[in-house]
C-alpha cells in the first residue's frame, strides 16, 4: 500500500504512547486529542526523532523504521517554530531544497515562492528575532512545505494565526497536502480544521486512540465526551451549488459558501445543532430560515445545560433549552418541523 | 656545630648544581642538627633577578660569574669559586660516527646542536669553538642540548662533563682541547640579608671544604 | 529519553577527529612506552615527589578557586556590558594568555616584589612579602589560567543569549538573583569547561611560578618545577614525574567534574 | 535593537571583575613602567626579534588552522556521541593541558623524532625528518593549543543542545550538512573564543616547541624563544621584546575576531 | 490615578510602535490586531524589555519608565513559554515569590497552589523538557500569576490550549485578574476572550490603534474591517437569570448560561447575527426560537457572502442572504420581527 502505516509504542518517562494508524497516500489524518494526550510525541515517533520501544513505520512501502530522520522524506511542523537563528527567513525556507541538493538560486526561488504563499514575502529578508509570533509560524509552515516531502507532519499549523492568516493558511493546506503522492498527519485542537483539511480523524488520550474514523462521522457522532465537548456538528453532505448545496437526494440546503467552495464539486454543509430551529409538524414558518425539513423526534438526550435532540428522516441535531422542549412537548415519535437559517449554514469544499 | 632550635637556610642554586647540593644537604645538615636546608633551584640568571626584586635567601651558588656579579650590592662579602665545569661532546653511547674533535661536527650529514649564545653554556661553546659550527639549533639550556643526543635526534652535542656524567650510560663524552679556553667558573657567596649569617657561612664553607670537594666531583666538576 | 540521534554524527568529521585524537594520544603513549615502569613507585613515593605533588594539588585548586571567583564576574561583565571600553577590555584580558609565562612571572615580581610599587606599599603596611611564598605560586598560576577561564565562558555566555535572564527579570528577580539562580546555572556546562581549562593550566604552570615564586621544596616547588629540577639530574625520572602528574590530574579532573556540570538539558 | 538590559549587570560582581581585571592588568602596566620605551624601536627592529616575530606569527597562525580542522570534529564528536568510550576519551583530550609542556615536547620526540616510532618510519618512507624543521614548532603548537579549543567547543557544543540539528534533519539535512549549515554557524561565538585561546596559547608556546623543535633563528626559533634566550643576557630587552609579542597579539586577535564571531543572535 | 498610563513610542527595525493607553485599576484591557500589529512589542515596551524612544508609563501613581524591569512589579507572560530549563515545574513558578523574597518552603506552597488552579499539579516536580506544548503554556501561566504582579501582561495565554484546560484557564484569569490593586493587559486573537475577560480592548494595526472603547461597543459594531471580521456580535446586557437574562427594561431573553454566570448578577447574552431569524412582522411564528422580537429594518448593507441587516428598536444584527432578503422583500423601514433559539444564545457573566 502507498502512504503511510506506522504502529508505534513508544515511552517517556512514564508516559507511553500505543498507537497504530496509518494514511492512505492523497490523504489527510487529523489528530485531535486534549493537552498531554501524545500528539506532539506521535508526530516525533513518525519523523524518528523519538525511538520506539516496538512498532515499524511504512512510507509508500518503505520500512523506514531503522532509517535516519533526514532520508525519509517525513517533514515535521513542530510545535515550537524553532527558526533557524543564524539564517535569514529566505534562507530557512530555502534550507531543505538545499538539503535535497538544489542550488542556491533555485532553492531560493522555491522559498520565495512558499513565502509568498504564506503571505510572508515581505519577510524574506528579515532575521527570525525580528518576526512577530505568527509571523514566524507562517514562515515555519512555509519551511515545512518548501521540502515536499512525502509526508507532511503538522502540529498545530494554525496556533498563532490571526483569522486573516489563518484562513489564507488554510487554503494554502488544503491545495498542498492533497498532493497525489503525499499523505499528511495534522494535529490540531480545532474541529474545524479537522472538518475542512482532513479525510479521517484519530482521538488520542492518554497515549492510546480512543475514537477514529471518517472526520464526518465522527465529528458528527462522537463517542468520547471529549470529543462531543469539541465537535457534535450537523454535517451533510453533496453537491456545491451557487446558493447552498445539493443533496445526494436533491433536497437543497441553502447556506453560504466558504471562500473555497467550488459550485459543482462536492461539498459539505456544516450547521451546529445550536442553530436548528424546531417547529410543530406542519406549514414552515414564513420566515428567513429557508431550509425547513419535515422530520420525526428520535432521541432526546441532556447535553450540557441543553437538550441535544436527534430526529429520524434528515438525521440532523439540534440544541433546546429544557423550556423548549417541555413547550413543544416534544418526546420520541412526535413529528415536527426543523428550520435553519441559510446564514447559518457554512458550505465547505468536501473531500471526497 | 649549629645553635640549638631549628633554623631554615634558603640556598639558591643553579638548576645545574641540583644533583650535587642535594646530596651535600644531608651530610650538611647531618653535622649541623637544627639547620634544614631548602634550595631553590633554577636558572641563575632568574636566581639573580630575584634576589635584586627582594627574594630571602641566605647563599647564593650561581653556574657563572657574570650572574654572580649582578647581585654585588646583595652579597655578606666576595664570591669564591667553588667548582669549574668544561665542555665535552656527548655522543650517542660508544661514538658511533666515530667522532674525535671539535673538527669531525663539521662534516656533512652530521646532526650537531649546542646552546645558543645567550646563554652560559652557548657563550662558553662560542669561546672555544667559533662560529665554525653549523648546529641544527642552539638550544636554551644545556639539558636540552643532551636531550638531543639521548633521544638520538642529535649526532653530537656541546655539553657539560657533568652532563655527561648524570647522563649515565645513554651517552659517551668527547673531550676536545678547545674546552680549556672555556672554562666555566661556578660561585658562591652568603647574602647579606640573611637572618642565619652564622648558618649561611657555614654552609658555604662546607661546599668549599672538602665533603662539597668530594661531592662536586662525583658528578663531574672540575676543582676551582 | 529515548531521543534518536537526528542522523548522527556525519562520517566525514570521524577522520579529522582521529587524526586529533592520534596527535593528543600517541605521544603520550610513545612515552609511557618509553618509561621505565617499575621504577615509578620509588619515584612517586620519594619526598620531594611526594611534597610536591601535594603543593601543586593545593596550590592549583586554590588558584582555581580564585579564578572562579574573580573570573566568573569578569567573563559576566565582559559578555554583557556594551561599549567601546568593554570591547578594548576584552582584548586586555587576553594579555596574560600571550605573554610567556616567565616574562609574565617577571612581570608579578615587578609588581609584587619588594621594590614593586604594590609590593613595596604592602610590605611597608603589613610587613608581608608576597614572592617565593605559597601564596606566589597561587598568584601566578591565577595570573595564568584566569584568561582561560573568561574568555571560554564569555563565549558560552554570548552564545546563550539573554533569553532566561529577561524573564526572570519580569518575574522581579533582581539582577544579583538573576546571575545567582539563572545565569549560572545555565551556564555549568561551560564553567565545567572553564574550570578544567583553567586548573589544567594552574597544574602545569612553570615559567611565571619559578621566576615570582622561586622553587622552594614544600613552598614554592609544585610538581612541573620538581620535573625540571629531576630532569637535571636525570631525564626519565623526570618523565616519570611528570607521568604521575597527568595520572593525578586526569583522576583529580574526572571526579571534580562532576555530571552536574555536564549539561542541564 | 534598542534592547533594554533587563536590569543589567549585579552590582556586586563589579567587585570581582575589577580585581580579576586589576590581576591581569596591574603586572602588564608594571613591566611598561619599567621597560626602557627609549629602547624599544631599537630592539624591535633587530633582525633577531623581527625573524622571530614572523616566525611565530605564521607557526601560530598555521597551528591555530590545524587545530581548528582538526579539532572542531573532535569536540563535535566528543559532544554528540554517546557511550563509556567518550567520557573516557573526554578526560584523554586533556593530557596535553597537563603535561608539562617539556615533557610534551619529549613525548613528541620520542613519537617523530629519528628513533621514535613513526618518525622512523616517516624518514625510512619518505626521508622526511620532522625535529629541527618549522613543521615541528606547528606540530608542538597544536599539541599543546589543541586542547584548549576541544575543551571550550565541547563545553558550547554541550550548552547548546541538538534542537535545531534535530529540526535541520527532519527537513532532509544529511548529517554532514546539518554540521556545515547548523552545527558550525551556531557555533561561531564559541569557536571565536577557542580560536583566541589556542592561537594565544601557541603564539606563547615555550617549552614542547625547544624540546621538540630546537631553536634555531628564522626556522624554529619563535619569540618566546628569542624572549628566553635574550633574558640570560639582558632582561630588560627580553621584556621590550615579550612586548612586542603583546601588541601584535593582542593586534592580531583584534583583528582577527571580526564581529560575525561575537555572536548570531 | 491609579492603574496603569502608558504613552509608548518605540522601534524596532523599521517597525514603529505608537500607541497610549490606560488600564484602570481593577480592569483588563483586550489588545487584539492582526499579526504583526505590535502587540508583544506593546507589552514588552509595557514590561521594560524594550526602551521606548519618547513616551512614559506611569503604574499606580509611580512613573516606571527609568525604573529597571524587576522593580516594576509587572509581569509579563510572553508568547514564548520560555520555563526556565534547569528547575523543576515547581521551582519555575515558585521564582517569582522566591525572587520577592520568599522563603523556599513557602514560595513552594504559592507555586503548588497556583499549579493546582492551572490544573498543572500532577506536573509539579517535572523538569521542562518533560512537558507537552499545552502542558508547558499552563505552567507559564502559573508562573506569571505566582508573582501577584500590580499589572498582568497575557500575551495569547490560551493559545496552545484545548478545549478544557482553555475554559478552565479563562475561568482561573476571570477570578484572579481583578483582584483590587492589580490591571491586565490581554492580548489575544478571539474575541470571546475579550467579550469575557476585559472591560475595554484596544485594536492594533501596523503599530496604532485603530479602535478602542468597551468591548462590548467595539465588538458589537466594528469600525475597521479586521474588527468586523472576528467580531459583530450580539450583545445585551442585562442581569442572568436561571433561564437566561434579563434586559434593563424587563424584556427576557432565553438562553443558555455560561459555567462561570451567577443568577442574580450582571451578564451578557451573546448570539451571532446568523443565528438571529426574521420573519415578517406579525405573529410569532410557534417553534422552538424562544426569543422574538419587534423591530424595524434600519440598514442593510452586505459583508461577505451575506447581508448583515441592522434593526431599530432592539438594535439587533441578523446576517441573511441576498436570496432571503428579497423574498422577505426587506428594505430600510420594513417592520419585521426577529427570532433567536435559546440553545444559540450564551449568557456571560458581565464584567461591569
Ligand atoms: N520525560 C517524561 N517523563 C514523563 N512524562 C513525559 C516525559 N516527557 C513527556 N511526557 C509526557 O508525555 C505526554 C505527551 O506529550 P506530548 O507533547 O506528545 O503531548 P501533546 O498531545 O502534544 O500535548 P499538547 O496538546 O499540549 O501539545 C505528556 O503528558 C507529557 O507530560
Ligand atoms: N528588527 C526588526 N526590524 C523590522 N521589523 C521588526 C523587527 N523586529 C520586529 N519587527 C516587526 O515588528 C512588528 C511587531 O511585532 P510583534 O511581535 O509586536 O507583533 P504581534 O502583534 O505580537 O504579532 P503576533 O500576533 O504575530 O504575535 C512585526 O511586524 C515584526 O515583523
Ligand atoms: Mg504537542
Ligand atoms: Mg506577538
Amino acid at each position: 500500500m502507498t502512504g503511510l502505516t506506522a504502529r508505534l509504542t513508544l515511552s517517556r518517562g512514564t508516559f507511553t504512547l500505543d498507537v497504530d494508524l496509518s494514511v492512505p497516500a492523497g490523504t489527510v489524518l487529523a489528530v485531535l486529542g486534549p493537552n498531554g494526550a501524545g500528539k506532539s510525541t506521535l508526530l516525533d515517533g513518525l519523523v524518528g526523532l523519538h525511538r520506539p520501544d516496538r512498532g515499524a513505520v511504512v512510507l509508500g512501502g518503505r520500512d523506514v523504521t531503522a532509517v535516519p530522520v533526514h532520508s525519509r522524506r517525513i517533514a515535521l511542523l513542530a510545535q515550537d517554530a524553532m527558526l533557524f537563528p543564524h539564517l535569514s527567513v529566505l534562507d530557512n525556507v530555502a534550507f531543505a531544497p538545499r538539503s535535497a541538493g538544489l542550488g542556491r538560486a533555485t532553492a531560493r526561488d522555491r522559498a520565495r515562492h512558499w513565502l509568498s504563499e504564506v503571505d510572508a514575502g515581505a519577510l524574506a529578508d528579515r532575521g527570525p528575532a525580528q518576526l512577530s509570533g505568527g509571523q514566524a509560524q507562517r514562515v515555519a509552515v512555509a519551511r515545512a512545505l518548501a521540502g515536499e516531502p512525502e509526508l507532511l507532519l503538522l502540529d498545530e499549523p494554525l496556533a498563532a494565526l490571526d483569522v486573516d492568516a489563518a484562513r489564507a493558511v488554510r487554503g494554502l493546506l488544503r491545495r498542498v497536502i492533497r498532493a497525489e503522492d503525499r499523505c499528511t498527519v495534522l494535529v490540531t485542537h480545532d474541529p474545524l480544521d479537522a472538518l475542512t483539511l482532513a479525510d479521517h480523524v484519530v482521538v488520542l488520550d492518554a497515549g492510546r486512540v480512543v475514537e477514529r474514523g471518517p472526520v464526518r462521522d465522527v465529528l458528527a457522532a462522537p463517542r468520547t465526551a471529549f470529543t462531543a465537548r469539541i465537535a457534535g456538528l450537523n454535517l451533510v453532505p453533496g453537491t456545491v451549488t451557487g446558493a447552498g448545496l445539493r443533496t445526494g437526494d436533491g433536497q437543497v440546503i441553502a447556506g453560504v459558501a466558504a471562500a473555497d467552495a467550488v459550485a459543482g464539486q462536492a461539498g459539505v454543509a456544516v450547521f451546529p445543532p445550536s442553530a436548528v430551529a424546531v417547529f410543530p409538524a406542519g406549514d414552515p414558518p414564513g420566515g428567513s430560515p429557508r431550509n425547513t425539513v419535515a422530520a420525526t423526534v428520535a432521541t432526546l438526550e441532556p447535553h450540557g445545560p441543553v437538550i441535544r435532540l436527534r430526529t429520524a428522516g434528515s438525521g440532523w441535531a439540534a440544541d433546546l433549552t429544557p423550556a423548549a422542549v417541555a413547550e413543544l412537548g416534544l418526546e420520541p415519535g412526535v413529528p415536527v418541523r426543523l428550520a435553519v437559517k441559510a446564514a447559518a449554514v457554512t458550505v465547505h469544499p468536501a473531500l471526497d | 656545630s649549629g645553635q640549638a632550635g631549628h633554623s631554615t637556610l634558603t640556598v639558591f642554586a643553579a638548576a645545574s648544581l641540583t644533583e650535587s647540593f642535594t646530596a651535600l644537604e644531608k651530610r650538611f645538615e647531618a653535622e649541623h642538627t637544627g639547620v634544614d636546608v631548602v634550595f631553590s633551584f633554577a636558572g641563575s640568571s632568574q636566581l639573580a633577578q630575584q634576589i635584586n626584586e627582594g627574594a630571602r635567601a641566605d647563599v647564593f651558588a650561581s653556574a657563572d660569574e657574570a650572574n654572580m656579579n649582578k647581585v654585588t650590592a646583595h652579597l655578606a662579602g666576595l664570591p669564591a669559586v667553588f667548582a669549574t665545569n668544561q665542555l665535552t661532546i656527548a655522543v650517542a653511547p660508544g661514538n658511533p660516527k666515530g667522532i674525535r674533535g671539535l673538527a669531525d661536527l663539521a662534516r656533512p650529514g652530521l646532526a650537531v646542536v649546542v646552546c645558543a649564545p645567550q646563554v652560559p653554556c652557548g657563550a662558553a661553546t662560542r669561546k672555544a669553538a667559533g662560529t665554525a659550527l653549523k648546529p641544527v639549533s642552539e638550544e636554551q639550556d644545556v639539558k636540552a642540548v643532551l636531550t638531543k643526543v639521548t633521544a638520538g635526534e642529535a649526532d653530537a652535542g656541546l655539553v657539560y662533563r657533568t652532563d655527561v656524567r648524570s647522563a649515565g650510560e645513554k651517552v659517551t663524552g668527547v673531550d676536545f682541547p678547545e674546552a680549556a679556553q672555556a672554562v666555566n667558573r661556578y660561585p658562591i657567596a652568603a647574602l647579606a640579608e640573611s637572618a642565619q649569617a652564622e648558618a649561611a657561612r657555614q654552609f658555604t664553607e662546607f661546599v668549599l671544604g672538602p665533603a662539597g670537594r668530594e661531592e662536586l666531583t662525583r658528578v663531574g666538576f672540575g676543582a676551582p | 529519553m529515548a531521543r534518536h540521534d537526528p542522523g548522527g554524527i556525519p562520517r566525514l568529521l570521524w577522520v579529522p577527529a582521529a587524526c586529533a585524537l592520534a596527535l593528543v594520544v600517541l605521544p603520550v603513549v610513545g612515552l609511557v612506552l618509553r618509561t621505565d615502569l617499575a621504577r615509578l613507585p620509588e619515584l612517586v613515593v620519594a619526598p620531594a615527589a611526594l611534597s610536591a605533588l601535594e603543593l601543586s594539588l593545593t596550590t592549583a585548586a586554590m588558584s582555581t578557586v580564585t579564578c572562579v571567583i574573580l573570573g566568573v564576574p569578569l567573563a559576566v561583565v565582559l559578555a554583557r556590558a556594551r561599549g567601546r571600553a568593554v570591547r578594548f577590555l576584552r582584548a586586555v584580558v587576553l594579555l596574560p594568555l600571550v605573554l610567556p609565562p616567565v616574562v609574565g612571572g617577571l612581570a608579578l615580581l615587578y609588581l609584587l616584589g619588594r621594590n614593586g610599587f604594590l609590593g613595596y606599599a604592602l610590605d611597608a603596611a603589613t610587613g608581608v612579602r608576597l614572592p617565593f611564598t605559597t601564596a606566589a605560586v597561587v598568584i601566578a598560576q591565577t595570573f595564568v589560567a584566569m584568561p582561560f577561564l573568561v574568555v571560554s565562558l564569555e563565549g558560552a555566555l554570548r552564545s546563550a543569549g539573554t533569553g532566561y535572564e529577561r524573564v526572570a527579570a519580569t518575574l522581579g528577580a533582581r539582577p544579583w538573583t538573576v546571575f545567582r539562580r539563572v545565569t549560572l546555572p545555565l551556564l555549568l556546562p561551560a564553567l565545567g569547561s572553564g574550570v578544567v581549562l583553567s586548573f589544567a593550566r594552574a597544574l602545569g604552570e612553570f615559567g611565571a611560578t619559578i621566576t615570582f615564586a622561586g622553587s622552594l621544596q614544600g613552598v614554592t616547588r609544585t610538581l612541573p618545577l620538581e620535573v625540571y629540577a629531576q630532569s637535571e639530574s636525570d631525564v626519565d625520572s623526570a618523565v616519570a614525574v611528570a607521568l604521575l602528574l597527568v595520572v593525578v590530574a586526569i583522576l583529580v579532573i574526572a571526579l571534580a567534574r562532576p555530571r552536574a556540570l555536564e549539561g542541564v538539558r
